[in-house]
Order: structure tokens, then C-alpha cells, then sequence
């Protein structure tokens, strides 16, 4: 479903990436570590056209997406979180969410200025269907709360929940268990088996390593911009390289 | 006639870079477009024009006093109006809004004291010759203003730059709150910054003052709207880009002048202004960090 | 009863030397006819009014002072820019609206309500002009001119048509905008063109502020202006850096008439400064008026008399602090009726030593 | 009383017309800060409109309306025209771009024989009447609630806050900044056709800097995260020195403090919906408090 | 050891929201303290007003026998009071370097400084690498490793970590850990809120879980390990 091919980047002269490969199939939880500046999130940046890959080219479904605009890449099926949490913070959760289905409120200026029906009905489905999105993430009881009143976990599960309001076919995940703790995380795990089983891909970066290997089926390493591993998690586990540079003692990194 | 209009030129130039200077130290530090420099450059104006005349000080003298007294306001307004607003966390628009107030109510009442005419200092306060060579002609006080403000600029990036009271207020313009985190004194340095900025006002004031012979209580108008544009044009809160931006405006302005038409001066410097932004949208030397994803 | 006559002027901003003086002209004039009687037994009653100098206050003011304070007719505005803006008012109310100072062309050309007694820059121009070129030997001159304002761009056209006329090569045209202080970049572009006068359409301020600039640039040229050079502000700033500047004005300090040197005493022994050309215009103007209304029987119905006050007006001759003079019909413009310019004749003055004098 | 009404009329109309047209001019300004931009042209687009409504007033036989719908198509396409290359600046380097246009404008206008140059136009026909402003002020406002409910109002809050994160949500973020652009434009330019139909005289002066800030403090300060603000805001500031006439000398001093003090209490602005709904709560709450503390006697 | 930090009945609210409601807690000199709790538990505004950067409604915070909590945020700091706080405040527009230099801000001994600079390069080497460039083209984890090496460079006398172990890879994890661990050892007092929270009840000799704004166990760091209702709650068991 999502192709890197050859891809590289450079910041200046710092070469962030260098000549990476790999496949994340349809249906499946693909998993991205690797040490901190490795350049995962430099990789989530490039698929959603933030950046622009020095070379090689990323393909969605057998689309280029090199050249696409991001809001097109949205349209195509792709949405992310981020690291550092972007959330509309002066709109309601509720707000946040339904702007996530910015593409998907079929309704026209006429709609809009004359209160037709069509108008009506799609604000009031995109409405339930926020609700329900929030509840999936256990936040509707905030949903008139400004996001800005949210703790820091709160706010990456409003993403999450913003992310899926796109209804993409595949989900970027930067890091979405960071700042939970190990009860969410189980969570929230729950949650994404469950949304896997919905059928949508899932892309995530993330250390936590008990996470990691739990929900992936596959998972690339990504040391100092270039692929070093990639295989099934229980393969992945045991590579020295990957010990080496990323796991270090198994037992410790374990959480 | 080249050779003095690049004269001219830079001596206008250093004009609205002197200006500029407190402006964007302002805006670099507190993050405020501050709309009351224009108001106390012209206070600093008329506060030196009066110990000249009423009480015959010397011209230096006034002019230190008058840096004094413009600091003292700006810090009273800084006080009164911007803390307050810092504190209630307001919108990023409001303390400009603020400030148009605070402008509009100095310029009022100078007007009722001073009267509302054109007003100069006196004859002989400084020599009016200007120094002659050959056919190019620069008068003492523009000499004076072009020296002040290059060393002005290099004095402020040294102390930016070189030292840690420079990297404290680099840290509060970016992040106060982070700032405080590192056990700077943010408020006294909001202060200190506001006081600083408003003695440059006032000294820019006495120096154009001096040059123009028009002191009135608007004359901070059209000074701010070439200062706003100096500051962007330089890049918000940048010092080099307080000078280079001045200078540019100042060359544009006179080449304008000096080879296309006088009847589009304004147009010509504000149509390149534009073109610049569009090159480059956050100034000359203004920096783009675009949040990391 | 008391005749309400309106006064708005420029008391305070940029322009409010000038409509200071006129202020003072209307209140020794008012004040005099008062002391007389007032007008068949009616004393006159002035409401001044400040406009700012500004158009957008001249109409508030010129609303405030129609409409509310029912005044019998308006003095005013001080500025031509302004009148632009706020005559139409007058004339839509059909109420006169009478200037004093407004020089600029085509003011009368706004209405039939409309009058003036200053003399419009298409009168006294060319004749400055033509002093200047026997003054000084002209063959060339530099102009330089405000843009923005309808007085001093309506003086470079008059002088722009004069010099053509006159057959006077004019070697650069510059402008500047209003709050501009430097002026050196159009002043050097003047110098390289070597002009033997500089003809300048500007007010006082900016006035002085170009004499000194021209002068530390190292030029000796004189300058040839309008009235908008007739202030003492000119000297206060540019001291003898003006001395040989040919100036034009239906008024002198050194006019010898018995009115005029009344005038003169009365005015310094009131306000304790000398008078200008736009008090003398001023206290004129109010005798002009005071000589309509003598004419006319008030009804006490506004409506009328205010017309009745315009039809008395033009038929008004008068010899007064500025000479001798009479009212004369504006052609009509594009099928609207104008009202009255001024018939009278210009002196032309030069600086000397901090003021003008007479040029003989 | 009749009498009284007409004579309060003549002196009042226009104030209470500027009302209306400021109300229009701080929408209009409000509608693109609602979509992040910081933008001061709305000054010079006023000015076009009520230049280009003049002139087919003036010189062509031309009916009202159409006046105005010139008035509304000019900013219109000048708007797209400079929004395209303009509108990727971001915050104060926007404002200072549209700041710059609108210097160009003034230039060009004040060059132009057609525009009467330094003089303007004088004597343009009265043809404003008090329900034209208040019917298309309604309309205005009237499209602009609508607008902040549907997902182009969203659109534009969520482009205001984190433009990154509205490009992934899905939005055109550039079309959408076009769009509020645009619009601010049309509504910028039929205020300034209506205007300069009750002002008799417009200039090249008139739409300058001082005004566009002027248009930008109404907004702010009535508060821009709703429509309720800017009105308020509008109002408020025009009458303002009205009401301090009697001051004289002083009163844009008087004028400058009551700014600084509003500013200074209602930081948000006078209409800050947030600050309303927490007062009202806080009331609740402390009723509530007041009922329980009598039920049990203990101490709030 | 000695109670050096004390807060008592500290009590904050945003607006009429009470996210704080009366909280007491003890850190002892030289010791580590861990807080833990869930999302929303109040963990990182109890660490912000005792740094002052939230004035609270009640409480107090008192150091070393002072009385911390009518002071303005950098007068805490130079008590030697420090925190690292959520989203690790990096001044992105600034250098690496000048971010560490600014770390030692309220100190006065420079000879010192430039030692310990050379120290926390060496703890964290990829600063050492990225020292000249802008702390804000740091990736997520660099800048969290620059915000604690910053806080270092005070030497402080108690840190106040929230979340060091946020967005930082396995090996970093273990790292950072076992720096603190260090430090600590060399008398510093460390108050450290973690949602990592096994290792850091491993590490504490105190700890305390916050619920809803409110302290809800107290116990040494071990025994809260091993606590049943711990286990449930907040390592998944
Ligand atoms: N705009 C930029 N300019 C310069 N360098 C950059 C820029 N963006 C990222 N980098 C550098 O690229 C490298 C990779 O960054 P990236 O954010 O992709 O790392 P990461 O793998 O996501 O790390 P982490 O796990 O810490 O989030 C880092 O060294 C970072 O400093
Ligand atoms: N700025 C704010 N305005 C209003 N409410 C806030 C604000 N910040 C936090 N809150 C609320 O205060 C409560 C405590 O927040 P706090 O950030 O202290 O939680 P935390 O324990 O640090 O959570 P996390 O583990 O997610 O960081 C939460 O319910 C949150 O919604
Ligand atoms: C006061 C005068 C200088 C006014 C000038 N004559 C004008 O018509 O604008
Ligand atoms: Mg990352
Ligand atoms: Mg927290």
C-alpha cells in the first residue's frame, strides 16, 4: 500500500536520510524505531508532504505522492499525529474532530447560506460521528472543553481521535503512547487492534518497546537515517545491531 | 550629483535606522509592535527643545536628560499598560491596540502644551554649517546621527550576541515562560528593555529634531510608519535588520527621488518593500522556524 | 436678535498659525462692529468652531454648526483641502459658506453659496511670476510642489500655466507629500538642473524646512512662493534663509491706507502680535458681511434669510484693511452655477531680514 | 419633535451612518483575522470600492446598485490578484505587505487625473440611504454567522491556529486564505461605495494607513473571536469621540485612556464569549454555593 | 536525611477548574521522590506553582526553612530550585550552546560553568556534535536530553523532572535513568514525575501517586512497586 523508494533527504549538509527502502502492506501495523534523530519523523514528514524527499519517491496505492499537496494526501487516505501535539487548542474536542472531516461534509455555499436540509443533515451525522470518535478515546464527557484545557495525554488522544476523524485509509502515528502511562498505553493498544480490525493501516513511530512489539507485525529500524533492520518483531527483538544501537538490555528497555 | 544623493541617502537612511533601532528591540524582546515610539520620539523632541530653551542647557546635556525622561515613560507605560497585559496573558494584537492608545493620548497632550506648530531649536544650538567637500554637503547633525546610529548597532548586537544578558533576552523573547525557568528575572528585564528602547526614541527624537527643524507633536507619525516598515523589512526584532532596513528604505526613498520620479517615492520604496517580502516573507535577516511536526 | 455667524477654522494642527490669525481677524472686526451697535441694532454673535485642518473635521463641523447652531452663514474652512470637502454641505443647505483664505481654483465652482474674498492663486501668481523674472532675471526655474493637497496643487498648476505663458524653461518639477522632512533628495536633483529660482507651492512649514535644506545644500537660488509662504512661521523657522523670496498677496504691512493702519494698531493692541494677510482677509471679510446685512431685513425665518444674505452679498464693495474690493461672479462649471471670487488686485512682496516688505 | 428629529438628523446622520459602514469595515477585517491573517488592506479596498462607485455615479447615469456591485467587484479582483503571491506571509509581514499595497494604491490614486488626484472626488451625489447600510450590514452579517458554522468557518479557525495541522485535517489552506481575502475585500469595498455616497468628498487621504489601523481597533478591540465583537467594537469607537466633544482640547487624550483602559480590563476584547460564560457560571455557582451554605450552615 | 523541600496542602485552579486540591508531600535531601498518576492527575501543575509559574489558591512550598511560594519564578531558581518541564521549553531560535550557557544563568562562578558544560557533553554527546547549530532543529528526543542537560547546568540543589523519559528510545531511556541515578548520588534532590513509572519507582526511595488532583498513596518507592493497586493502575499488569 505505502512504498518508500530510495528515499533521501538532506537538511543543509546534514544528510537525515540516506537511500531508504520499505513496504507497510494493506491491513497491516508496521512499526518504525530507532534512536532519537534517527529520522522517523523526518519519514512521516515526507509521506504527508510537509517535506520534500531529496530523492526517490513515496507511492500510495501505486500513487506519487512526491509532488501531491498536503491537504491532497489527506484526501488520498493518509492522516498522522505528531510528535509534539498539534491540536487546535482555542476549539472545542468536539470542534477539533469534525474539522477532521474538513473533506467528507458533501454540502455547498448554498447549502451553507439557505440552512438546507443536506446542510443539516451532514453537520448533524459529522456531529454524532465526533462524539462517537471521542468516545472511542474515552474523551467525550470533554467534548465542549476547549482542547487547550487538556492534560498532555488528553491532547495526544484528542489527535488520535482527529486523526481518525479523516477516515484514512492509513494512519500515521508519531509516538502515540508518549506521556502515558502503562494502563493507557494498554488502552489504547486495545484501541488500535480495534481499529486495525476496522481494516485501516497503521504506520507508528514509537519506544515503547513492549508496545512496539506487541501490535507490529513488522518493524524497520532506522539508525542515523539509513535502514539497519527490518523483520518480524520476535527477528527484530533479537538482532545485536538493533541491540546495540537502539535496545540496549532487554529487561529495562522492555517499558 | 550621484555622490550626494548617496549622501542624502544615507543620512536619511541612518535617520529612520536610528528610529528603528528601539522599535525593534521592543518587538524583539516584549513581542509588542509598540505604537507609541513614534509618540515618545517626538516627546524626546520637545523635551530637549524645552531645557534648551528654558533653562539654556547645552545640547548634550538636554539630550541625555531627555533620554532620561522618554526611558521614565517608557517604563511608566511598560508599568501601567503592558504588564498588565502580560499578565492576563492577552491576545498578541491587544498591547499594539494598547499602545495606539497610549500614543494617541501623548500626542494629544503635547499638542495642548506645546501647541500644535512646527517648532525648532534655536539658532547656534549646534553649528548649522554644513562640512563642504567640494560640491557634497553634510551637515553636523547628520554626520552626528549617521555615526550614532552605526555605533548604536554595533553596541546593541554586541550586547545581543556576546553577552548573557543578550542570551537572557533572546530566551524571554522567545519564551517567557521558559525564561523563568532558567532563573532569569523576566519582568525587571521587560523593564530594563522598555526603558532602553524609549531612551533611543527619545535620543533618535532630539537628533531629527535637531536635523529637520520641524518638531511637532506629529512629527512621530510618519516617522512609525517608516519605522514599521524599516523593522519588518529588516526582520522583526533584528538588530542588524533595524540598520540595513533603514538604510535600504533611506536609499530607496532618495534613488527614487534622485532617477525615477518624486511623485512615487512613497510607492517605489513600499512597492519594494513588498517585492522583498515576497522574496523573502520574513524580512531581510528574519528567521523562519517552522514548529517541527 | 443676535445674528449667529458661524467660524470654522483651523485653530489647532499644522494649519493653525493661519487660522489662528483669521480667528482673531473675525473678533476684532465682530467685536468693533459690536462696540457700534452691531448691525441695525443686532450684535453679532460668532461661533467658532475648530475643523483641524482636516476635511473629515471640517464636515463635522460645518453639520455642527448649520444644522445645530443654526447659524445665519459659516466662515471658512481655512484650508482649500478642506473646503473641497465640507462646501458642498453649505451649499446643499443653501447657507453661504465664506472663505477667507481658500486660494485654491475651482472652490467657487461648488455652488452659488459660495464666496470668498481671497484671491485665487490664478490671479496673483502670474503676477509674482512675472515681479520675479524682472526681480531676478529669470530664464529658468526649478519647481518643487506638495501632491497631496489641493491648495498647493492647484498653485503649481497656476504657476505651471504662468511660466508657460511667460515662456520660462522650468529645468525639474519636484513634489513632496504632507509630513515629509527631508526634502534634500529632490533639492539635489533641483541643484544639478542649475534653475535661477526655485518656484515653490507649498505651506509655511514645509516652506521653511525647504529654504534651509536648499541653503545647507549650498544653494543661493530665491524662491518664488505663494500665500502659503505668508506667515511669520517662515521666519521664525528659516530666519534670513528666505531673505529674496518673492511672495504674492492682496495685503501689506506697508500698505499706507488709513484702514489698513488702523487695522494694524488695533489688531497689535488686542492680540499683541503683528497681524498677517490672513487676519487683514479675515476682518475684511467681516465687514463685507456686516455691509450685506445692513442691506437686509431679517425675517427671522433662517430659511430666508440665509438667502436673503446670499443675494446681498455680490452686489458688496468695500475698501478696507486690503484695499479696495468687489465680488466677481464664478463662471459656471459643467452646468452648475458658481458663486463669488474676489476682484482685487496682488502685491507682490520680499523677504528682508525676518520679514516682507513691499517690493517696489 | 419632528423638528427636533430633523435638526439631530442632519448633525447625526452621518455619525450614525459611520456606524454602520465601520461595523462593515471591522467584519470585514474580522473575517480574515478569523482565518489567521493579519491583513491591512482592507483601507485601500475600501477605497477602490468607493472609488469605483463614484466615478460611474459621477460620470455615468449608471443606477445605484450597480454602483455598488462595482464597488464590490473591484476589491474583488484586485484581491485576487495581490492575495496569490501575498497571502504565504505569515502575521506582521502580511500586514506590512497589505500596508504596502495599500501605499501603492494611495500613490496611484493621488497621480490620477480620473480620481480628481489630491483633491479627489468632490461632490459625489447623496445617495445612501439609512436602510441600504442597515439591509446589507444584516446581509453581511447574516452570511458571516452562517459561514462560522459550516465547515468553512472551521476552516478558517483551524487554519488560524495551526495552519500545519488544518493542511493535514484535509483543508486547502491556501484557497481558504484566498477566499476569506477576497470576501474581506467585497465587503471592505461596498462599505466604501455606501460611504463615499453620504460623505460627498473622498480623497486619497482617506484610505491610509491611520485608517487601516483604525479598522483593525474596532475589531480587536470589540473582541474578533465572534460577529458580536467587531460590531461592538465599531460602535463603540465611533462614537467615542462624539461623546467627548465637550472636551475640547483634551479629548483625544480622553479618547486615547478609555482605549487603554477597556484594552487593559477586557484584555479579549469587550465581547469575549468565554469571558461571559464563565461570569455567568461563576454567578451559578456561587448561588448554588450560597443555597448549600444555608442548608448546612457551614462556611463557603 | 533531612527534609529539604516540603509542600503543604498545596491547592491550584486554572479559572474555576481545581486541578490541585490540597496536596502535601515531603522531599528529603539527597533522595529521589517520584509522582505519578494518571493523565490529568495534576502531576505537572503541582511541579509548576512550585516553581511559581502558577500562583496557587492555598498551600505552601517551603525550602530549606524558607517560604517559597510568595516568590517570582527566577527568585526560586536562584534557591537552586529547577525544573524541566513538559514539552521541555527549548529556546529553538537559540543555539545548543547558548541554551546550556543560559542554563547557568543565576550562577556566577564561570570557570565552573565551562566544567560542567564539558560534564553534560559528555553525558549527552549529541549535544556536543549539534553545539553551534539551533536547538530547534533538534529532533524530538536531542531536545528533551538538551532541556535536562540545561537544567544540570544550574546546579541545582532539587530538580523537578517532568517526564525526562518522554519520546526518548530505549537506550536513552536507560541512560538518562541511570544519570539521574548519578546525580543523585552526588547529593543532588531529584522530585521526578514519570509515566515510566516502573523504572521510576525503581529508582525512588519516596514515592506518591496523584489522583484527581489529590494524594491518594504514600509509600517508599519499592513498596509502591509492588503494591497491588499500583500494579493495576498504572503498570497494566
Ligand atoms: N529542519 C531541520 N533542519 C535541520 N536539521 C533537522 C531539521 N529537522 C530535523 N533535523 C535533524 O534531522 C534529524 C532527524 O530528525 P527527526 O525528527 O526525524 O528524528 P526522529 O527519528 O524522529 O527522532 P526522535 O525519536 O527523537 O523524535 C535530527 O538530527 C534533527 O536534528
Ligand atoms: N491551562 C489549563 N487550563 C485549564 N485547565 C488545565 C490547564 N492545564 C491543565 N488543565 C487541567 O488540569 C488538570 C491537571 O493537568 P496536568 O497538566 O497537571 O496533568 P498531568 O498530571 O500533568 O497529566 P499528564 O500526565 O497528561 O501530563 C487536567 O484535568 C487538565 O485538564
Ligand atoms: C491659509 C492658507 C495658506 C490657505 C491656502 N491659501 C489654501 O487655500 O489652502
Ligand atoms: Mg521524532
Ligand atoms: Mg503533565
Amino acid at each position: 500500500m505505502l512504498q518508500l523508494k530510495g528515499i533521501s533527504k538532506n537538511f543543509g549538509g546534514l544528510h537525515v536520510l540516506q537511500d531508504v527502502n520499505f513496504n507497510v502492506a494493506q491491513g497491516s501495523i508496521f512499526g518504525l524505531i530507532g534512536p532519537n534523530g534517527a529520522g522517523k519523523t523526518t519519514i512521516i514528514n515526507l509521506i504527508t508532504g510537509l517535506l520534500r524527499p531529496s530523492s526517490g519517491d513515496i507511492q500510495f496505492n501505486g500513487q506519487d505522492l512526491t509532488s501531491v499537496q498536503p491537504h491532497q494526501i489527506t484526501k488520498l487516505g493518509i492522516a498522522r499525529t505528531f510528535q509534539n501535539i498539534r491540536i487546535f487548542k482555542e476549539m472545542t474536542l468536539l470542534e477539533n474532530v469534525i474539522v477532521g472531516m474538513h473533506d467528507h461534509l458533501n454540502y455547498g455555499i448554498a447549502g451553507i447560506l439557505l440552512n438546507l436540509a443536506s446542510f443539516k443533515s451532514a453537520e448533524a451525522k459529522s456531529k454524532a460521528r465526533a462524539l462517537e470518535l471521542l468516545s472511542w478515546v474515552r474523551l467525550d464527557h470533554k467534548a465542549h472543553m476547549l482542547a487547550d484545557n487538556l492534560s498532555y495525554g488528553e491532547q495526544r488522544k484528542l489527535e488520535f481521535a482527529r486523526a481518525l476523524a479523516t477516515e484514512p485509509k492509513l494512519l500515521l502515528l508519531d509516538e502515540p503512547v508518549a506521556g502515558m502511562n502503562p494502563a493507557e498505553k494498554t488502552e489504547l493498544m486495545a484501541e488500535i487492534v480495534n481499529i486495525k480490525q476496522r481494516g485501516f493501516t497503521i504506520f507508528m513511530i514509537e519506544h515503547d518497546m513492549r508496545f512496539v512489539m506487541e501490535l507490529c507485525e513488522k518493524i524497520a529500524v532506522l539508525n542515523f537515517g539509513k535502514i539497519i533492520a527490518e523483520g518480524p518483531p520476535a527477528e527484530i527483538r533479537s538482532d545485536p545491531a538493533v541491540i546495540e544501537a537502539y535496545l540496549g538490555k532487554e529487561d529495562e528497555a522492555w517499558e | 550629483m550621484l555622490e550626494q544623493q548617496l549622501i542624502n541617502a544615507l543620512s536619511l537612511g541612518s535617520v529612520y535606522a536610528l528610529f528603528a533601532l528601539g522599535f525593534t528591540l521592543v518587538f524583539g524582546v516584549l513581542g509588542v509592535i509598540n505604537l507609541s515610539h513614534g509618540a515618545i520620539f517626538m516627546l524626546g523632541s520637545y523635551v530637549a527643545l524645552l531645557l534648551v530653551n528654558k533653562f539654556a542647557m547645552s545640547l548634550w546635556m538636554a539630550m541625555l536628560l531627555a533620554m532620561l525622561v522618554t526611558g521614565l515613560v517608557g517604563l511608566i507605560v511598560d508599568f501601567l499598560v503592558l504588564r498588565p497585559l502580560r499578565k492576563r496573558n492577552a491576545p498578541h494584537l491587544i498591547p499594539m491596540i494598547a499602545t495606539i492608545g497610549v500614543a494617541i493620548m501623548i500626542t494629544n497632550i503635547a499638542q495642548g502644551v506645546f501647541g500644535a506648530e512646527n517648532k525648532r531649536f534655536p539658532f547656534g544650538t549646534i553649528p548649522e554649517d554644513s562640512f563642504t567637500v567640494g560640491n557634497l554637503h553634510l551637515t553636523a547633525v547628520q554626520l552626528a546621527i549617521v555615526l550614532i546610529s552605526f555605533a548604536l548597532m554595533i553596541v546593541l548586537l554586541a550586547v545581543m550576541r556576546r553577552t548573557q544578558l543578550g542570551r537572557a533576552l533572546r530566551a524571554i523573547a522567545e519564551s517567557p515562560k521558559a525564561a523563568y525557568l532558567l532563573g532569569i528575572n523576566v519582568e525587571g528585564l521587560f523593564f530594563l528593555t522598555s526603558f532602553a528602547a524609549a531612551a533611543l526614541g527619545g535620543a533618535a527624537g532630539v537628533l531629527v529634531g535637531l536635523s529637520f527643524n520641524a518638531i511637532s507633536p506629529f512629527m512621530g507619525q510618519p516617522m512609525l510608519h517608516k519605522g514599521i516598515a524599516v523593522i519588518i523589512l529588516g526582520g522583526m526584532g533584528d538588530i542588524r535588520g533595524a540598520m540595513i532596513g533603514g538604510l535600504f528604505l533611506g536609499f530607496a526613498e532618495v534613488l527614487s527621488v534622485a532617477y525615477l520620479s518624486s511623485d512615487f517615492r512613497d510607492a517605489v520604496a513600499f512597492g519594494l518593500l513588498f517585492l522583498i517580502l515576497l522574496v523573502r516573507p520574513s524580512g531581510m535577516f528574519g528567521k523562519v522556524l517552522e514548529r517541527k511536526a | 436678535a443676535d445674528i449667529k455667524i458661524g467660524v470654522a477654522e483651523a485653530l489647532t494642527g499644522p494649519a493653525a498659525k493661519y487660522g489662528v490669525a483669521i480667528k482673531n481677524g473675525f473678533t476684532l472686526a465682530a467685536d468693533e462692529l459690536n462696540a457700534k451697535g452691531g448691525i441695525n441694532g443686532n450684535k453679532i454673535v460668532l461661533v467658532v468652531e475648530d475643523e483641524q485642518g482636516k476635511k473629515e473635521e471640517a464636515i463635522n463641523v460645518f453639520k455642527k454648526l448649520i444644522f445645530q447652531d443654526k447659524v445665519l452663514m459659516v466662515f471658512g474652512p481655512t484650508l482649500s483641502n478642506s473646503a473641497f470637502a465640507a462646501d458642498p454641505i453649505a451649499n446643499a443647505s443653501k447657507t453661504v459658506v465664506f472663505g477667507t483664505s481658500n486660494t485654491a481654483d475651482g472652490i467657487t465652482n461648488m455652488g452659488p453659496f459660495t464666496f470668498r474674498n481671497s484671491v485665487m492663486e490664478a490671479d496673483v501668481l502670474p503676477v509674482t511670476t512675472r515681479a520675479a523674472v524682472k526681480q531676478f532675471g529669470i530664464k529658468k526655474v526649478a519647481v518643487l510642489y506638495g501632491n497631496d493637497d489641493a491648495f498647493t496643487k492647484s498653485g503649481y498648476d497656476v504657476f505651471k500655466a504662468a511660466l508657460e505663458q511667460q515662456k520660462i524653461a522650468v529645468t525639474d518639477t519636484e513634489t513632496y507629500a504632507k509630513g515629509d522632512v527631508d526634502f534634500k533628495a529632490q533639492l539635489t536633483k533641483i541643484k544639478a538642473t542649475n534653475p535661477d529660482a526655485i518656484i515653490c507651492s507649498c505651506l509655511a512649514e514645509e516652506a521653511a524646512n525647504i529654504i534651509l535644506q536648499t541653503r545647507s545644500l549650498g544653494m543661493k537660488q530665491p524662491f518664488v512662493g505663494g500665500n502659503g509662504f505668508n506667515s511669520p512661521k517662515l521666519f521664525e523657522i528659516a530666519k534670513d534663509g528666505a531673505d529674496n523670496t518673492l511672495m504674492g498677496s492682496p495685503w501689506s504691512a506697508e500698505n499706507p491706507a488709513a484702514a489698513n493702519k488702523k487695522f494694524m494698531a488695533d489688531y497689535k493692541a488686542k492680540f499683541g502680535g503683528d497681524p498677517d494677510q490672513f487676519a487683514a482677509q479675515a476682518f475684511d471679510a467681516m465687514y463685507i458681511v456686516a455691509e450685506a446685512l445692513s442691506k437686509v431685513k431679517l425675517s427671522g425665518s433662517l430659511e430666508k434669510d440665509r438667502l436673503a444674505l446670499r443675494d446681498a452679498l455680490p452686489a458688496v464693495k468695500f475698501d478696507g484693511a486690503t484695499g479696495k474690493f468687489a465680488f466677481r461672479r464664478a463662471a459656471p462649471q459643467g452646468g452648475k452655477e458658481g458663486g463669488y471670487d474676489a476682484q482685487q488686485d496682488a502685491i507682490v512682496n520680499i523677504a528682508k531680514g525676518g520679514k516682507f516688505i513691499l517690493l517696489k | 419633535m419632528l423638528e427636533w428629529w430633523d435638526g439631530f438628523w442632519a448633525i447625526y446622520s452621518t455619525v450614525i451612518f459611520s456606524i454602520g459602514i465601520n461595523a462593515m469595515l471591522a467584519l470585514s477585517i474580522y473575517l480574515t483575522l478569523s482565518c489567521g491573517l493579519l491583513s491591512l488592506a482592507n483601507a485601500a479596498f475600501m477605497g477602490i470600492g468607493a472609488y469605483a462607485a463614484s466615478m460611474i455615479s459621477m460620470q455615468t447615469a449608471l443606477p445605484f446598485p450597480l454602483a455598488l456591485l462595482a464597488a464590490a467587484v473591484m476589491p474583488a479582483l484586485v484581491a485576487l490578484i495581490i492575495g496569490i503571491p501575498t497571502l504565504r506571509l505569515s502575521g506582521v509581514y502580511l500586514a506590512m505587505a497589505t500596508l504596502g499595497f495599500g501605499e501603492v494604491v494611495r500613490v496611484i490614486v493621488l497621480n490620477m487625473e480620473i480620481t480628481g488626484g489630491p483633491m479627489g472626488l468632490n461632490g459625489i451625489p447623496l445617495k445612501t440611504e439609512w436602510w441600504h447600510i442597515v439591509l446589507i450590514l444584516a446581509a453581511t452579517l447574516y452570511v458571516l454567522a452562517r459561514l462560522r458554522r459550516s465547515k468553512i468557518g472551521r476552516a478558517f479557525e483551524a487554519i488560524k491556529q495551526d495552519e500545519t495541522a488544518a493542511r493535514l485535517m484535509g483543508v486547502n489552506v491556501s484557497a481558504y486564505k484566498l477566499l476569506a481575502f477576497v470576501l474581506g475585500a467585497v465587503i471592505a469595498g461596498i462599505a466604501g461605495g455606501l460611504n463615499a455616497h453620504y460623505t460627498f468628498t473622498i480623497g486619497p487621504g482617506n484610505y491610509a494607513f491611520e485608517n487601516a489601523v483604525d479598522i483593525l481597533t474596532m475589531a480587536v478591540f470589540g473582541g474578533t473571536s465572534n460577529l458580536i465583537g467587531p460590531i461592538i467594537g465599531s460602535t463603540t469607537l465611533t462614537l467615542l469621540p462624539e461623546l467627548m466633544r465637550y472636551l475640547k482640547d483634551f479629548r483625544l487624550a480622553a479618547n486615547g485612556l478609555i482605549l487603554i483602559l477597556v484594552v487593559l480590563y477586557l484584555p479579549k476584547g469587550i465581547w469575549d464569549p468565554l469571558r461571559i460564560r464563565a461570569f455567568w457560571e461563576r454567578r451559578a455557582l456561587q448561588k448554588h454555593a450560597a443555597k448549600t451554605t444555608g442548608n448546612t450552615g457551614k462556611a463557603g | 536525611m533531612g527534609v529539604i523541600l516540603q509542600i503543604k496542602d498545596l491547592a491550584v485552579s486554572y479559572g474555576h477548574i481545581e486541578a490541585v486540591k490540597g496536596i502535601s508531600l515531603d522531599l528529603h535531601e539527597g533522595e529521589i521522590t517520584a509522582l505519578v498518576g494518571a493523565n490529568g492527575a495534576g502531576k505537572s501543575t503541582s511541579l509548576l506553582a512550585v516553581s511559581g509559574l502558577l500562583k496557587p489558591v492555598a498551600g505552601q512550598v517551603v525550602f530549606g526553612g524558607k517560604d517559597l511560594t510568595r516568590l517570582a519564578p527566577h527568585q526560586i531558581v536562584q534557591h537552586g530550585v529547577v525544573q524541566v518541564a513538559e514539552g521541555r521549553a527549548i529556546l529553538t531560535t537559540l543555539t545548543v550552546r547558548e541554551n546550556l550557557e543560559l542554563g547557568g544563568y543565576t550562577r556566577k562562578d564561570r570557570p565552573e560553568m565551562l566544567k560542567d558544560l564539558a560534564w553534560v557533553f559528555s553525558l549527552f554527546p549529541v549535544l556536543k556534535t549539534r553545539e553551534d547549530g539551533l536547538a530547534g532543529n533538534l529532533s524530538g528526543g536531542e531536545q528533551q536530553m538538551l532541556a535536562i542537560a540545561r537544567a544540570l547546568m544550574a546546579k541545582p540543589k532539587v530538580l523537578l523532572l517532568d517526564e525526562p523519559s518522554m519520546g526518548l528510545a530505549p537506550l536513552m531511556v536507560q541512560e538518562i535513568f541511570r544519570v539521574l541515578k548519578e546525580i543523585n548520588q552526588t547529593g543532588l534532590t531529584i522530585l521526578l514525575v514519570e509515566q515510566n513509572v516502573r523504572q521510576a519507582l525503581k529508582i525512588a526511595q519516596h514515592g506518591y501517586v496523584l489522583e484527581n488532583g489529590k494524594i491518594v498513596l504514600a509509600d517508599s518507592g519499592k513498596n509502591l512497586l509492588h503494591n497491588p493497586k499500583v500494579i493495576e493502575a498504572y503498570l497494566g499488569a
